[in-house]
């Protein structure tokens, strides 16, 4: 076992498999710079940097992976998917269904997700439920450094799209990039659980539409996913001295859900809180709600999650992000009311 | 570089339009769902390109995919059968007409435009790395190089000097619009613009085609990067089968009353624009609908009936050709 | 009361519209064919046929939008939103909240959806309820001429982004173009109560937000929208003899949701079926679960959507879309279980 | 046409460099969260262009919004304040630097690279409509001249003959990336390529760009539709405020060593790319941070100081021109 932060893992579980596998190459903006260790030791055709042209490359991506690479498209934030939502929406995700499994395009968009360093509405979105939508995607988002190159490992390993979403606060580069800039003069509430830990000495891929417990209880599930899952932990033992005993879990992969492993809690708890940085509606909430009633499993059900565009002001994007005093409080409601 | 052999070319041309005749009569029998783009005009700028790649080159195909699938190889009864929605089509009767792909030759089509500009940026990326030697072409029309995916794949290879093609068939449409109205610029400007050589070529004259492509060709497989081909050719089946400007042009006295009475209406009501400018909109729709129909099956800008012009000398092997093509696409159709 | 179809509802109320308010604009591909008559009517400059340009004419509409024109964006289906998701995901839905409510983009982005005509899978999505996951948009799709015409009225005077969505199955003339294309030999499942019905002799806006019972019962409550409200009245008088009373709800809206209405007939029937040609995860019908049990209502629920890329072939793809078989089945499901 | 006014693009320069100088204290200070943008270099383009503007015109604007809307008369107050977060912000805080929206002065700004250009054909179409006269300016980098929507935009903007001026403030940079190096053709010939009319000018000189401006704005005024004027300027402090590139070549004593640390690793390890590749890699990666040095606080390079010595001339009338910037500024921290 090894110690590492978040950002180091996905490097190394990166770099073992890029010397494993010669059809790994990585594409984006940048690359060279943020990337740099990799494009090193791996060269400039493997570690390409691209113009700001992300519905080519992306676009590319995915006939690249169809004609046999293994590309991961590196993207900043999930936020500029916008550009390049073509080549996810229309064709990553319909290839395999389009040539009835004969093809596929097994590649991994990656991209910085998530906020809490006040860099405004169009940086710091989620995301992960709107993609999850899609059928033929499937949607990762780790929230330790084990897990974080665990699934890099799987998302490389899949015959399939992949979407990758590192949340910046617990990976420190984005937040030294984005945030910090060499600055001593700002902090950010970075979950130190999330931003490093132990990691297996070689990756093994963690498997795909598996969650996790973080925590057993017995009379909650709370369910989250990236740095959410870390505040759901943090509540949790805020709720202890009241005597409510929660149980987190942590999703791993958005899509396809760890349905069993929620029900199981679910017929235990007989309570869901669901804690989801991406928007509110239509979304990861919703479908767990769905995922309840579906199986037929009556829930005290709540949720927090964000609920408008992300405030640049950092006291307001506190308040609009999922925060332990808003977990906190939506919990006890659940518990009284019961 | 290989000589064209006019009589190979001509042969998987009208493989092409032999095949797609059958298709627009299931169509028109209701046999074939959706819409229905057919290639009908561009063989020459396919046969003329596709009829010189090897096995392990790629072709990134937008909606009119058939003619190169056809002329690539890949079986034409599993492509009738895809058409038809059979289950054992070419995709399982997933695909359809715009959804083609064959993994065995790195076939793929899109039915979003501009889309096929980035395929062939992957698929000359995966050659660089996996196949060197190998290219990438990508197929599409005047009206993608408006589509910003597009128009980023041609800087993207030229900036990577990746061994791509872009093959732009210039019909001078884009669905009912006439491009140059809505394009400001030459496509040959904007591709050069774009950091492409870019090269004008008759679409028609599938030899011209052949040896400019061949050189395309022979540029990337030596690493000496991508190129861009202009191709003009014509639309000789309107955009899809059933187009109503082409309709509307084939047989105004059935197709024009029932558009006329609300068209005539929006003309005489107070409020909206001056008549004059109502008047040049009715006049702009008649227009759209005369120049549509210049080109409606037109003899004299078939791709086909030009190259056979060119074999008419040998009138007894040009027969025994068109015989056996026939032969082959009627058992295509019965197996289908 | 006029009767008119559909597509002329939509046309006539935009054509009403656009006399009274010089500030309607329609930008979109082709236009001056497929709106001609308002094309004649309201000249180029007022309906302009623009480039295979989603990305700039969609982003245009919203800064257009901000200037003080009425845009409304034709954007033939709404799979092609994938290209300009850009404009929408952030720039139309976050103006508003960007200035601080100081600044607002009105425009309405009009766009085709929906299946059942043998276009294939980049053809025929739905997408109304990933639309809806992104704050700050409204979403409207209407299921009768009526509504059509009334909504389309209400999304030009809404003073923000719209969403609005024509069903392409209600919509004659996108059949006729994508699917007949002249000739006699296709026929198509149309809901004859949504092609063609009664509208008022001058449009006004159908309030935004309110969904419409279509039909009531006790038993079961069927939620749906667009042209899947059929196929619901359908499977309820097809449910009707075995003693089962369904009622219908016509969302109209998808977001926001009427979500009064919704919870009114819960506490009613108890059962909640979620009828929905969108994809079925990460969606609509996830949300109103999430609905349902926020509200603290106990209900036994079903779905039937979309659950994954549409196929090209006919059988398959209405084996894919929900009909009226499935959605009978799941009825008697839903009944029998309870 | 009106002659530039030096003394007046000389104020404007100097109100926004001054200001964005106090953003960089309170940003270094920690009370300016997430990423900044400054325009520091890009004073001359922007003063240029911007100040010759009326009331009607808009402005669509990139990450490096602050100089332009300063200039256009926006209250330094509520912009500092909307910086620094506050509720009663230009944005009520919702927006920040790279989200500023001014609706009385029609101004726009996006964080989405390429973003500018569809608003600004956006801008420019509801001049056409409802202000006519009015024009509309579109900012951006020349690494947003990659970007599809950009290209598009440009095409639209030629095709309709829109009131819009294209700015490209050209400072050889996309964040860590030399644009040349991903950019497979000149600004100036895509731009021509795409059907607008291309003139380069120098950035620096901010009377060049006021005509060059002036002209163009003249002919879209008139209806004679859009131009696009590349200006080279300099980033005068790296991407944003905290840049690592830039750290990196001002103090590399302390910057470098926790980079070096894995980079060596890198080199050595074995498994991956031959070895020389890998010092080509390392050599990269050096040359990237010295090129950045070199326009890092760039004297020759800065506008402010380029046209302040046109002005020295007249040194009384140039102290008083600076105090009374200063005390501006000076009263705008205050009151923010
Ligand atoms: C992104 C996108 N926008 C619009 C459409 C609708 N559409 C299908 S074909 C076509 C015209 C394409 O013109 P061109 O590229 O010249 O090809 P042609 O049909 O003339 O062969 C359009 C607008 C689409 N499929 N995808
Ligand atoms: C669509 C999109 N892709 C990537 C980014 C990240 N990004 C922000 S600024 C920038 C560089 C822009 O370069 P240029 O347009 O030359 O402007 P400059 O920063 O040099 O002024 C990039 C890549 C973004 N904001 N939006
Ligand atoms: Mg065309
Ligand atoms: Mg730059």
């Amino acid at each position: 076992m090894r110690k590492m932060s978040f950002a180091e893992a996905i490097e190394d579980a990166l770099c073992q498999a890029m010397r494993e596998d010669s059809r790994i190459v990585i594409l984006g903006e940048d690359v060279h710079a943020i990337r740099r260790n990799l494009y090193v030791r791996f060269g400039e055709k493997r570690v390409r940097a691209t113009p700001i042209s992300e519905s080519a490359f992306a676009g590319a991506g995915v006939a690249a992976a169809m004609a046999g690479l293994r590309p991961v498209i590196d993207l900043y934030m999930v936020d500029f998917l916008g550009v390049a939502m073509d080549a996810v929406l229309n064709h990553a995700a319909k290839v395999a269904s389009f040539s009835a499994g004969h093809w596929s395009a097994p590649l991994v968009i990656r991209a910085g997700c998530g906020g809490g360093y006040g860099d405004g509405g169009q940086h710091e979105q989620s995301l992960w439920g709107w993609l999850a939508h899609i059928p033929g995607l499937t949607v990762l988002v780790p929230s330790t450094p084990a897990d974080a190159g665990g699934l890099m490992l799987a998302a490389l390993e899949h015959d399939g799209p992949v979407i990758y979403l590192e949340h910046k606060l617990l990976a420190d580069y984005w937040l030294e990039f984005l945030g910090s800039g060499g600055r001593k003069t700002v902090s950010y509430d970075i979950p130190p659980q999330g931003a490093r830990g132990a990691v297996p000495d070689k990756w093994e891929a963690v498997p795909i539409g598996k969650a996790a417990i973080r925590r057993e209880g017995e009379d909650l599930t709370m369910v989250s996913v990236g740095a959410s899952v870390h505040r759901c932990l943090e509540a949790a033992k805020a709720l202890e001295p009241q005597g409510v005993s929660v149980e987190v879990i942590d999703l791993r992969t958005v899509s396809p859900l760890d349905t069993e492993m929620i029900l199981d809690s679910l017929r235990k708890t007989r309570r869901l809180l669901v804690v989801d940085e991406d928007y509110q509606g239509f979304g990861l909430s919703g479908e767990l709600a769905a995922v309840a009633l579906e199986a037929g499993i009556v829930v005290k059900y709540g949720r927090v999650c964000t609920e408008g565009t992300i405030p640049y002001a950092r006291e307001k994007e506190d308040e609009t992000l999922p925060n332990v005093g808003r977990i906190v409080r939506k919990g006890e409601e659940m518990v009284r009311e019961a | 570089m290989v000589e064209a052999d006019l009589w190979e070319l001509y042969r998987q041309m009208l493989r092409s339009r032999v095949f797609e005749e059958s298709v627009r009569e299931l169509w028109e029998a209701g046999k074939i769902s959706g819409e229905m783009h057919l290639g009908m005009g561009e063989e020459a700028v396919v046969a003329g390109v596709v009829c010189q790649l090897q096995d392990g080159d790629a072709l990134a195909l937008d909606h009119r995919g058939t003619p190169a699938m056809i002329m690539r190889g890949v079986d034409p009864v599993l492509l009738l059968r895809e058409f038809l929605g059979h289950p054992d089509g070419l995709c399982g009767g997933m695909g359809g007409h715009m959804h083609l792909f064959s993994k065995e030759h790195l076939a793929a089509s899109s039915g979003i435009v501009g889309a096929s500009g980035p395929a062939g940026v992957g698929f000359a990326l995966a050659a660089e790395h996996l196949r060197p030697g190998r290219v990438a072409v990508a197929f599409f029309g005047e009206g993608a190089t408006n589509q910003g995916m597009m128009l980023e794949a041609m800087n993207l290879a030229a900036a990577w000097k990746l061994p791509v093609i872009f093959v732009c068939k210039d019909n001078e449409w884009s669905i009912s619009t006439p491009s140059a109205d809505v394009t400001a610029s030459r496509v040959e400007a904007r591709a050069q613009g774009l950091g492409l050589d870019a090269i004008q070529v008759d679409g028609n004259n599938v030899e011209a085609v052949w040896s400019i492509a061949g050189e395309a060709l022979h540029r990337a497989r030596q690493g000496n990067g991508p190129s861009f081909l202009h191709a003009q050719c014509a639309r000789l089946e309107g955009h899809f089968l059933g187009d109503l400007l082409i309709r509307a042009g084939r047989r105004p006295w059935a197709e024009l009353p029932p558009i006329a009475g609300p068209l005539i209406r929006s003309l005489a009501r107070s409020e909206g624009a001056h008549l004059g400018e109502r008047l040049k909109g009715i006049s702009d729709l008649l227009s759209v609908i005369w120049n549509a129909r210049a080109k409606d099956r037109s003899s004299q800008e078939d791709p086909i009936l030009i190259t056979r012009e060119k074999l008419k000398g040998d009138a007894a092997r040009l027969r025994d050709l068109e015989e056996e093509v026939r032969r082959e696409m009627r058992g295509v159709r019965r197996n289908a």
